[in-house]
């Protein structure tokens, strides 16, 4: 992993962060008027967004901001802070758009609008080696499992008769796993993958995948002011995609490519 | 208020006050009655200058008022394990919040007994009772008069402080709210709501500090 | 039936007692007079083990003790046989009048409580407080505290009772009241070892009177031949200084 | 302990503690200063009876103490903007710090202040000076005395609370912290070395508490 | 000089001062006598205004003032011309004895820091404090403190000192101390109104007397005929108690 501090990125003083207006009007003509898109990510999520041993912000999502960024016309700001924090600060007009690894959801879609999905993640059930029960969804009922609590993936084990605790972060979970506290885990199939990278000597295993792909999306305020920049940020996903760009980015921090449905 | 984040709020109340009624504040009750013992234990331990406990106690104190909660949370549920010691969610996290509050409750109860006047204790000597007769019937009666606004304070914000308790999967008011947010994604709302149903539980508590107050100060304060 | 022999003590390398000698029989009532400073607290509280003296030796009901290796126990019960009445009281705030007299007996002493409160309310009766039982003692005037504090010695039967300036925080009808208690005590035979400013009650009631000056005994011995006919010069002196501030100009 | 496991915990020694000493620190310092300020004055118009003022501080002290400091940290930061103000995160951090902390010391120094015998307003008005002087130069300052041991409990337990400043983005110590967890995935080590490092400041500040208390009691115990 | 009329004050319904009247001439040194209870302190803190009295009015100088509607200016204008000792001292904690002194001057009447601490240390010398200018209250003795509060009264150069039971905190010698300050500046001619216990001070420095009771003047008057011709049988028996508890016996 390299730094990637592109020329058109500017890495976020988040001291003295700069917020996206509140003012009434079309997002993206201020968007382009102040010359920065204002992208909130956690920062702490390998390998979608986070710090390299060198303390720069790096992440498929960090790349793809960038990249619409540059297709956008104007320079990427990255803010990053706690998941509440990003979901306030987007519907409070803080932050243009969030680019952290969501799913498309129609809960979601409720409160936000999304982008056209830029990756797809299939769910994994993670589970010590050890454990031969699970081997399917329908494996959970009654089984113990611990998820992060912002995410959907407590719903879905609980779809399937799960008994659910909920964690402030995914290490937790993996922790609480490893200590036979809970039976399994529901995760990003990549997050997996990244754990298994810093820990190889560690007993997980997927236990299942899921068949169908959660899409990920980049969620913005509802509404009139944003539709522009909606059509504007999938325009660019639709270059990048086409541009072989996402493919790239995808095998560059995932080692493969997740930006297609497969 | 758009009449969906209105519904939200309204039925989430239900959902969010029932962990508060059946977890927050259990948990704090419970925490806060072994804090309390703790913290008498260690403030007698250095009120009486028992040599090696008194400094075991300081120790005690130095340690965990000089860490973050959240991190005595990581050693005991998540450290500890990798010592075969795997403790369930409530009980360690009773265990820390005790041991926590416990200490700065420490401070509080020595300061208590160091007002109490020396003389009170000698005259329990000149009466012909022992250090620890005294102690139990004079002066920690008289301490924890003093000591009992400053402690209620603690209470208080013990209430609050539970909600770390979701780091070690305590299903307790804060997670709830956060479980809600993650479906519905209106934070500040809900944040809102949950801060008004903590505030709640705050005034009734700051009711029963004035009753009590009232009550020990019923024959006038302790002037003469 | 009290001897203390060559108590010394310092604080921080001052010496406050320098080897006093007191000699106290049944009966007796001792007055222990001196200006401030003099030491006078200072060798209440170490016969009382309040303070450790750095060394001496006491006798009591002819039983000897040294004081610096005097045990805890040993400490115990000898305290059991006297009682101690404080300057400023010390009435157990968080108790009523009467649970201060009972405290001692109840918990130091397993007496039944029934049998305590009966021996409480003689003791309070006694000192003219008959009605004052469930009292806290800042509900109680300062002569009434200092009444309470007498009947919690008194309750105990002690045989030796200590005062330290039993009257100096009260006004003169109060220090009358206190006073009046005393000489009853007195008339009734009670040994009593008593620091004091009052000269009219070291002239009236004491037989014995010490005087004190800088952590040593100047003069003592009966207390008529003290006041009619004081020996040492700084006896002289003091007399004179305090009868001057009583009558001021006269 | 892995030789792994060991680099991690050396490598991030420097990155933890940056942020310790350029962000934790001064905005505890900051808000604690500007909290002082606050408390002062709350504690003051409630020891002067104040009417309005007093009702305002009361309602002040009894919002800030009941509610979370996270809820606390959404209105201002992300419940404001709606009203069309929008405050950049470390000035937002150290308005609502100050805020709560303020509350909190508020009552402290109020206690503090009934604690000053009367006699010495008494002495102040006879001598010729005002309720404004006599507090200035002789109620407060002696109250202070009393106020200091709690009002340093009070800051050492702040420095690990400006952690909850990552919610609103500051990038202070634990959040750095984390980030080094996303990367290495090894979370106790990681929590149990940013714990020490509170500790360190803990201990700092202890030692500070215990100077300034040794200054202010140069002169013996405020007893006569 | 001053005089009160007709002060009146009540404590949650009770009267504790039932119009009293007193009147007090350039020079006169006034004793206020009487048990505990009887509203001495209470009239002593209402004349200054510590206390808000019910009714009744307050000539200074010619000046007429109404207790129940007179402004915080006029008040704080007539402190300015008095000055109060009172009974536990209340020096100034946090300040040295100089400062102590010169607080008031420096604040409340924007003297020159210099001069303050000038006019400051004429005060403590005044009364034999010379060597303990630096000391903080809690470093002094109580009679060394009460020198203090007199010294502080002193320095505003008022034109009359009201005090408070000025010994009652003190040993007999401390109280020796004190008395003999408040007779020099009684024969400087200092205007003074003290409540005091003390008879020898009543009967030798004061020139009038007021005995009260029950928040009511009982007898007043020249101090000499006060002790040697008391009019009243209350005050007639007040007297005997006070002779008998001095002399105990006799
Ligand atoms: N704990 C102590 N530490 C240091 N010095 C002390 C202590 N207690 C008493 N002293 C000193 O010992 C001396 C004698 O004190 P003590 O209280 O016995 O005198 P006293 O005769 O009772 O005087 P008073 O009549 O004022 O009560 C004094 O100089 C006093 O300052
Ligand atoms: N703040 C108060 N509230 C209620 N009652 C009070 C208050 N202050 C004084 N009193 C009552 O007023 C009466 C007179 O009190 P005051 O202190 O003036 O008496 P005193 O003559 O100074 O007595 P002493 O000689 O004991 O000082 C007493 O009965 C007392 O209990
Ligand atoms: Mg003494
Ligand atoms: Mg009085």
């Amino acid at each position: 992993l390299t730094g990637c501090s592109g020329n058109n990125t500017q890495q976020q003083d988040n001291t003295s962060a700069p917020s996206a207006q509140t003012a009434e009007g079309d997002l993206l003509a201020q968007i382009r008027e102040r010359g920065d898109i204002i992208v909130a990510m956690e920062g702490t999520w390998a390998p979608w967004t986070y710090h390299d041993e060198d303390d720069n912000l790096v992440g498929y999502d960090v790349e793809v901001a960038q990249a619409i960024a540059e297709k956008l016309g104007v320079e990427a700001t990255f803010v990053e802070g706690e998941w509440d924090g990003l979901l306030a600060g987007l519907s409070a007009g803080r932050y243009d758009i969030m680019v952290n690894g969501v799913d498309i959801d129609p809960a979601r879609q409720e409160t936000y609008d999304f982008s056209d999905p830029y990756a797809y993640n299939r769910t994994a059930v993670i589970t010590t080696n050890q454990n031969s029960d699970i081997n399917t969804l329908e494996d959970l009922q009654g089984k113990h499992t611990a998820n992060t609590i912002s995410s959907t993936y407590a719903q879905l084990a609980e779809q399937y008769g799960a008994e659910v605790t909920g964690v402030d972060d995914l290490n937790q979970t993996f922790e609480l796993l490893l200590s036979g506290r809970i039976d399994a885990t529901l995760n990003a199939e990549m997050t997996y993958y990244d754990y298994m990278k810093a820990h190889p000597e560690a007993e997980l295993k997927i236990a299942v995948l899921t068949e169908e792909a959660n899409r990920i999306g980049i969620p913005m305020r509802k509404g009139e002011e944003t539709a522009a920049l909606r059509e504007a940020i999938n325009n660019a996903l639709a270059e990048l995609g086409e541009e072989g760009v996402l493919s790239e980015l995808s095998e560059k921090y995932f080692g493969r490519d997740i930006s297609q449905a497969s | 208020m758009s009449e969906r984040l209105w519904d939200i709020l309204v039925d989430s109340f239900g959902k969010i006050i029932l962990p508060g009624l059946t977890m927050t504040i259990p948990l704090t009750v419970i925490s806060f009655t072994f804090a309390l013992i703790l913290a008498i234990a260690a403030a007698m331990v250095q009120f009486a200058d028992i040599k090696g406990l008194k400094q075991v106690a300081r120790f005690y104190i130095w340690v965990v008022r000089g860490t973050p909660l959240l991190v005595q949370l990581f050693v005991i549920f998540y450290g500890l394990p990798n010592l075969g010691i795997v403790i369930d969610p409530f009980p360690a996290a009773v265990i820390v919040f005790s041991v926590n509050e416990g200490a700065y409750c420490a401070e509080t109860i020595r300061a208590a007994l160091e007002s109490v006047p020396a003389g009170q204790l000698e005259a329990g000597y000149c009466a012909g009772m022992s250090y620890l007769q005294t102690m139990r019937r004079i002066i920690l009666p008289q301490a924890m008069r003093t000591a009992f606004p400053p402690l209620s304070n603690s209470l208080i914000a013990m209430v609050k402080d539970t909600s770390l308790a979701a780091n070690i999967t305590v299903t307790e008011m804060f997670m709830v709210t956060q479980r809600i947010v993650a479906r519905t994604y209106e934070p500040l709302a809900l944040y809102i709501e949950v801060g008004l149903i903590y505030l709640l539980f705050s005034t009734v508590l700051t009711k029963l500090q004035r009753i009590g107050e009232k009550k020990l100060n019923a024959h006038g304060k302790q002037g003469g | 039936m009290l001897e203390i022999k060559n108590i010394r003590k310092s604080f921080d390398g001052t010496e406050v007692l320098g080897g006093v000698d007191i000699h106290v029989d049944q009966g007796d009532v001792v007055a222990i007079l001196g200006p401030s400073g003099s030491g006078k607290t200072t060798l209440l509280r170490c016969i009382n083990f309040l303070e450790t003296a750095d060394a001496g030796m006491l006798v009591f009901d002819g039983e000897r003790f040294e004081f610096d290796s005097i045990s805890k126990k040993e400490i115990a019960g000898l305290r059991k046989k006297t009682a101690f009445v404080f300057q400023n009281y010390n009435l157990f705030r968080n108790k009523t009048a009467l649970q201060n007299v009972t405290e001692g007996l109840v918990v130091a002493r397993k007496m039944p409580k029934q049998q305590a409160v009966e021996i409480g309310k003689q003791a309070l009766d006694k000192v003219g407080l008959s009605d004052r039982y469930d009292y806290y003692p800042n509900q109680l005037s300062g002569g009434q505290q200092q009444r309470v504090a007498i009947a919690r010695a008194l309750a105990t039967n002690p045989e030796i009772i200590y005062f330290d300036e039993p009257t100096s925080a009260l006004d003169p009808e109060l220090t009358g009241e206190v006073l009046a208690v005393m000489r009853q005590l007195a008339d009734e035979g009670m040994t009593m070892l008593v620091v004091t400013h009052e000269m009219s009650f070291a002239r009236t009631v004491s037989n014995k009177v010490v005087f004190m000056e800088n952590g040593a005994v100047i003069e003592s011995g009966d207390s008529r031949t003290f006041f009619e006919n004081p020996q040492e010069a700084r006896t002289k002196e003091f007399l004179r200084t305090i009868n001057e501030s009583a009558g001021l100009t006269s």
